[in-house]
């Protein structure tokens, strides 16, 4: 056993395999688009996840200006309203969130941040990203096929989602949906699989779990949930499409639509629900984990201070990934299911709300007695805190079952998830990419663009969601094309609804500077150098950047965690990982 | 019997990635008896129908005998046994969550059966 | 102090058994699956997400079968067989679950020869395990064919409860489909054994990766799993 | 310093938006203030833990922002801290989940007295049956729905026949009496929601679902359907009166049975056999 903080030589073992002898691209199509490179593979990933994103993005607007201004436009129709809202709700959580965390980051970080050249299996990993690519793809054709994209609602809930008063439920939508999804679930298999095995079996010397930056941690913690839980999603749209296609009964009890009978009997539509919740609880968790990882490294990095109660960060990741296999059915409170099963996810729910906690007063802690650098990372970062506090209490309402009776499906539940997750990681995703861009591309993003870019989405997605809450505590349902006249509705909620599209039109504008300034620096940006950030971690040490494919010379040796940032007696204020030598190592606090 | 996992070649000879592992090499008359073993299981258990058995003597019968199959395959056959604890937990203990799953959606299905039987007339 | 660069490989450190092992191996750096390939560590944990797989699709027939307030056909008199002027309870049923049995064995001793590196009784005991394997999937295309005769369908059957056919159709379908990725993948590996290219360890056409005997022993695991899975198929579906 | 000023500003203009906005659930109707209590303690714990974190982080930015020479403390971890804030936040969990589970038990536990009412939900609307003088609901069966009969009441159940069916009309309901709602949807799911109740519950194909309150106030409500139901979803409306008692019986003394508009159909039909007949 190695030491967490600090270690010399002699207590690191021997090499246990032989290094890899890397796959060497013949051609310009194998280097750069069927490329087995991880950190290719990354971009790729990134690109067409954040593409997509924009498309959601938009389809945001439109949701908008129907909330804000309904009538005025007309082309937004009932159907349309709704399969915007499906596909909106859809593509940003699992193939842009996801795909951006796991695929994005987790390819470009895993192996750079272990000291490995590459994954394990850089043919399945390149294989994961051309079946997400094809996922997307076929979710793409069914905004074109006939009767458009489903609108079930991205929970597809049945028997609503293949029946005709549902759009694309009787045509193609729905069906795409579904193809999409097992797609998608079988490609992210591939890359899960390689980022677990190179996590647990890929590391170099002297890099144990505990030395490991807390980025991987979540990353790798939320692959292992997604790899157990992506399962039941895909059993799921197996069964529905069955009920689709083959006119099986897994989720269709006897149904009278439209006054006609139909040929079904016997199923169970609550079946659906906790199968999809047994995914989607998990889910949720596995766009947060790599968030969580991320923001340590960043607040840690730009705080200069090491991140505070490294193991206890570690144990809430862990602990969080566990028991959200158990929360599931708090989404299912008002589903009409067993009344009991609320006393016991309602404690399983609020427990998690202690690890949860424990890393929040961590961050904050981690601020105290530090060195804060308020650069582009940081910024976002201490937006993330605020966002995420805020709609994780929330959570806290939704949690605790009777509370969550009249909130459920109302605008509360929508604000609740745009403020911890459409919000607060998207943050993190930025303050990710200010923070490693310089590594991609060798150049800064444009710090201008940047601060702009910062103070219009935080503060505007804060004003768009925090007030959002109180209309659903008016008792304003979701999913809900107009409100039409309600007597319990006063009119300054219908003013508040025009404030918040507003402001949403204004944050979209914003994500344009941003996208902007994305490909403007490539050209442009400043030059970075090696090290911009004087970060410790091991992506920062290799002898190029960008990293050439390999990414190293000889393979690092890993000597302390990665938090070594004001180590007392020390020369610099960071001590890189590979660093040896027992410079102020903190050994005092070690035992 | 850990200690067959012990002796490995990796050594300084060790070669090509795969060479530094342990050979998983067992005698073929244990490959053999587990055989055995499993055709008796089987038999057993397609006897518990064949017989007729009911009620819980059925079911503890088929469950126990499920187990010890399962058992054998996966500690003998896919050499489980002679794995060291660190992968024997990381892979048998997820399973547990399944568990869960099922004793939660067992109440349910009879929840749902009930709610059925007590509302509706004839069977949907 | 010397830092000992890279290429020195030494013997590893003696590693303690037991469960001061298993806190040894997670804290430990480079593996935490000590002695266990990256193709195998990949192998296992794809079978841990699979394991899931078809415990939901279990999940989702026990529900189906418990919440149905239609009686539920007994598959000991759906799936008997008519021999010898009386019917036979569950026979067919019983017969795969020995065919596949034995095709586990056969496997379990082919991993044994690789090791010994006998080119010909691996490649050999591997065909034969594809054999069973194959009439595995025959045996049960004639099941499926039996029933669609007499008239089950996904949609419904004669005998009561639809979802006994849905059920029956996606869970047998998709372990067949398993078996047959198996087949096909073991027919592959016997390939290469039989050329002999785990001796010359000659690169594979893809992954451009070295080929070792090691490979025999992955594709086991994934072939015991499918046996694994049979078994508690045959336990719920065909015993309840 | 920006970042200082603007997190201050968002703790405490939450705080006075909460205070002084005018967005604020609807005046209750019904027994569960229980939920709105536990929403309240809720509010109170949570938000003074948002204020407190925001304010925190706001003095770490101001007090150990970077300047030229500054170094930060070698701080790895401290276990009494963090022992203790576990135990804080556990302690302000437990302070919202108790009350919590009390009211769901009492939430999922129908008095003995109460009355039962269905609720039928179909694409888009709301049908009502209440039990006749039997004081019990029939069962009822979706294969047995026809246009005659479209709750598809079980015709061979006596405790049916005499339940009195309400067709897309109004529900009213008696203000004091605690009500069952017995919540079934012929087709797809829809959730009975009226927010002045706080109540809400899914009503799924293919089972029964419940909840029960008791009216304390008279007044007319709005239904809203509150579960995803199809492009009908936001019209899917409907209208609750709750009345003093000699109004409930007036109102119900106007209903019709089952066996009546059974009748009505049988007439119905003899009459058009009737006229069938000749013109052969
Ligand atoms: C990143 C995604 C994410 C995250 C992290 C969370 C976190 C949480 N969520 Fe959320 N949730 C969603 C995404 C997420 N949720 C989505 C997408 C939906 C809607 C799906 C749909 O229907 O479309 C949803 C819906 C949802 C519901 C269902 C509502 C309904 O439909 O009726 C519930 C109910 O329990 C819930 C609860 C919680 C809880 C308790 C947490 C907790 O994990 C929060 C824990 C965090 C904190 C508590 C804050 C930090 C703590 C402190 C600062 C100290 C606290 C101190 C004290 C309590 C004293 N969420
Ligand atoms: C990560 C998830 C995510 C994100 C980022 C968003 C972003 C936004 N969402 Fe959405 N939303 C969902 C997930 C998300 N949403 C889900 C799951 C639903 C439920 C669907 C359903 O009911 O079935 C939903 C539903 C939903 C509704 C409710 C519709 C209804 O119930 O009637 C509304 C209404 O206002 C809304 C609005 C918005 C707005 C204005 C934005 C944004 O405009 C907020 C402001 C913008 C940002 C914070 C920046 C985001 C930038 C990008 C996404 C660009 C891509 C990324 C990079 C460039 C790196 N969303
Ligand atoms: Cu009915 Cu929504
Ligand atoms: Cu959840």
């Amino acid at each position: 056993m190695v030491d967490i903080r600090h270690g010399t030589s002699e207590q690191i073992g021997p090499a246990e395999v032989e290094d890899v002898e890397l796959y060497h691209p013949h051609s310009w199509w194998t280097r750069y688009v069927f490329s087995q490179d991880a950190k290719i593979i990354a971009v790729q990933y990134a690109s067409t996840a954040i593409a997509i994103g924009m498309v959601a993005l938009v389809l945001s607007w439109l949701m908008r200006l129907q909330l804000g201004f309904p009538g005025v436009f007309t082309f937004i129709d009932a159907e349309r309203y709704y399969q915007f809202i499906t596909m909106h709700g859809m593509i940003m959580v699992i193939y842009l969130l996801t795909a951006l965390f796991l695929g994005g980051f987790g390819n470009y970080l895993i192996p750079l941040m272990l000291g490995a050249r590459d994954m394990v299996f850089p043919y399945a990993n390149m294989l994961s990203y051309w079946l997400y690519l094809l996922a997307v793809l076929v979710l793409v054709t069914s905004f074109f096929a006939p009767g458009g994209p489903t609108g079930a609602g991205w929970t597809l809930y049945p028997p609503q989602a293949v029946l005709s008063g549902t759009p694309g439920g009787k045509d193609w939508g729905i069906i795409l949906m579904l193809s999409s999804l097992i797609l998608f679930v079988i490609g992210f298999t591939m890359g899960g699989l390689n980022y677990v095995v190179t996590v647990l079996q890929g590391r170099t010397r002297g890099m144990t779990l505990m030395r490991m930056p807390l980025t991987v941690w979540g990353i790798f913690t939320a692959t292992v949930m997604a790899l157990l839980a992506f399962p039941a999603l895909f059993v799921a749209c197996v069964m529905m499409l069955f009920d689709r296609v083959l006119g099986t009964s897994f989720f269709m009890p006897a149904i009278v639509e439209m006054g006609e009978q139909l040929q079904h009997g016997g199923g169970s539509p609550i079946l659906f629900q906790h199968l999809f919740w047994f995914f989607g609880h998990p889910e949720v968790y596995i766009v947060a984990l790599p968030a969580f990882g991320i923001v340590s490294d960043l607040i840690s990095t730009h705080a200069r201070k090491n991140i505070f109660g490294y193991r206890m960060m570690v144990w809430a990741i862990v602990i969080i990934g566990a028991l959200s296999f158990i929360v599931w059915a708090h989404h299912m409170y008002v589903s009409g299911m067993n009344p009991y099963f609320g006393f016991f996810f309602a404690t399983t729910t609020l427990i998690i709300a202690v690890p949860t906690a424990l890393k929040v007063y961590n961050w904050v802690l981690t601020l105290w007695r530090g060195d804060i650098h308020l650069t582009l990372p940081m910024l976002f970062a201490l937006a993330f805190i605020v966002t995420f506090v805020n709609g994780g209490l929330t959570g806290l309402f939704l949690g605790n079952v009777v509370v969550d009776v009249p909130l459920s499906d109302t605008m509360f539940v929508v604000a609740h998830f745009h403020m911890v997750m459409g919000v607060a990681p998207i943050l993190v995703i930025f303050g990710a990419i200010y923070h490693w861009y310089p590594k991609v591309t060798g150049r800064m993003l444009n710090e201008v663009m940047g601060q702009i870019h910062f103070w219009v989405t935080f503060v505007g997605a804060y004003l768009i969601f925090f007030p959002m809450h109180y209309l659903g505590l008016i008792g304003m349902p979701r999913r809900y094309y107009e409100m039409g006249e309600t007597a319990f509705v006063p009119a300054s909620a219908h003013t508040l609804n025009e404030f918040i599209t507003i402001m949403a039109l204004v944050v979209g504008a914003a994500q344009i500077v941003f996208l902007f300034n994305l490909i403007w620096s490539i050209r442009h940006g400043r030059e970075a150098g090696g090290n911009p950030w004087r970060a410790t971690t091991l992506e920062w040490q290799t002898p190029e950047t960008p990293p050439r494919h390999g990414n190293w010379k000889e393979l690092p040796v890993v000597y302390r965690w990665a938090y070594d940032y004001s180590v007392p007696g020390a020369a610099e204020d960071f001590i890189p990982q590979n660093q040896p030598g027992s410079t102020g190592l903190g050994a005092e606090e070690a035992s | 019997m850990t200690e067959t996992t012990v002796h490995t070649h990796a050594a300084p000879a060790a070669k090509a990635e795969g060479h530094a592992q342990t050979h998983q090499q067992h005698p073929i008359g244990l490959y053999l008896v587990v055989w055995l073993l499993l055709f008796v299981l089987s038999t057993f258990s397609y006897l518990v129908d064949y017989v007729g058995l009911q009620g819980y003597l059925r079911w503890s019968l088929i469950l126990i005998f499920m187990m010890l199959k399962a058992g054998l395959i996966v500690a003998i056959f896919m050499h489980m046994a002679w794995e060291r604890l660190a992968l024997i937990y990381a892979i048998l203990l997820p399973p547990l969550l399944v568990l869960v799953f099922v004793a939660l959606m067992a109440s349910e299905s009879h929840y749902v059966l009930f709610s059925r039987l007590t509302f509706f007339g004839a069977a949907p | 102090m010397s830092v000992e660069t890279h290429s020195t490989v030494r013997e590893p450190l003696h590693r303690p058994a037991g469960l001061a092992g298993f806190a040894a191996d997670w804290a430990s750096d480079q593996r935490t699956f000590k002695n266990v390939s990256w193709g195998k560590a990949m192998m296992w944990i794809f079978l841990l997400s699979d394991t899931f797989v078809f415990g939901c699709f279990l999940v989702a027939y026990m529900s189906a079968r418990m919440s149905t307030a239609v009686p539920w056909p007994n598959p000991s008199e759906v799936f008997a067989l008519h021999i010898g002027g009386s019917d036979v309870p569950l026979i067919l049923i019983a017969i795969m679950t020995f065919v596949l049995i034995t095709s586990s064995g056969t496997m379990a001793m082919a991993v044994n020869f690789g090791y010994r590196r006998d080119r010909k009784k691996t490649a050999l005991l591997m065909v034969l395990t594809a054999l069973f394997g194959a009439t595995f999937v025959g045996m049960q295309a004639f099941e499926w064919t039996k029933l669609i005769t007499e008239g089950v369908r996904p949609w419904g059957n004669p005998w009561g409860a639809a979802q006994f056919g849905s059920t029956f159709f996606m869970i047998t379908g998709f372990h067949g489909t398993h078996v047959t990725i198996g087949v096909i993948f073991l027919l592959i590996i016997a390939r290469k054994v039989w050329r002999g290219d785990f001796d010359t360890e000659r690169r594979g056409f893809f992954t451009s990766r070295r080929g070792q005997y090691e490979i025999v022993e992955i594709t086991g695991l994934y072939w015991h799993f499918v046996d694994l899975v049979w078994v508690f198929i045959f336990a719920f579906f065909y015993l309840w | 310093m920006a970042v200082v000023v603007i997190l201050v500003l968002l703790a405490v203009g939450s705080v006075l938006f909460h205070l002084f906005s005018p967005w604020w659930w609807t005046p209750i109707a019904s027994n569960w203030n229980y939920i709105d209590n536990t929403l309240i303690i809720t509010f109170w714990i949570t938000g003074v833990v948002f204020v407190a974190v925001v304010l925190f982080m706001a003095y770490c930015v101001l007090r150990f922002r970077h300047r030229p020479g500054n170094r930060a403390a070698y701080e790895p971890e401290n276990r009494k801290l963090e022992g203790w804030l576990a135990g804080g936040t556990t302690l302000g969990v437990a302070a919202m989940l108790t009350p919590g589970l009390f009211v769901w038990h009492q939430f999922v536990t129908v008095p003995d007295g109460a009355a039962e009412v269905e609720v039928v939900g179909q694409q888009w609307l709301w049908s009502f049956r209440l039990p006749g003088a039997d004081g019990k609901l029939g069962t009822s069966e979706t294969r047995d729905i026809t246009p005659e009969n479209s709750l598809g009441l079980n015709r061979n159940d006596a405790a049916a026949l005499d339940d009195v069916v309400v067709e897309g009309g109004e529900l009213h309901l008696e203000v004091g009496k605690p009500v069952k709602m017995l919540l079934r949807s012929v087709d797809v799911l829809h959730d009975f929601y009226v927010p002045e109740f706080r109540a809400k519950m899914d009503m799924v194909p293919g089972m029964v679902t419940y909840f029960w309150l008791t009216p304390t106030r008279t007044g007319t409500f709005e239904v809203l359907c509150a579960e995803l139901c199809g492009v009908g979803h936001p019209q899917m409306r409907g209208t609750v009166v709750v009345d003093t008692a000699e109004d409930y019986q007036a109102w119900l003394s106007q209903q019709t049975t089952f066996s009546q508009l059974q009748a009505k159909a049988e007439t119905k039909e003899t009459a058009q056999a009737g006229n069938a007949a000749p013109a052969q």
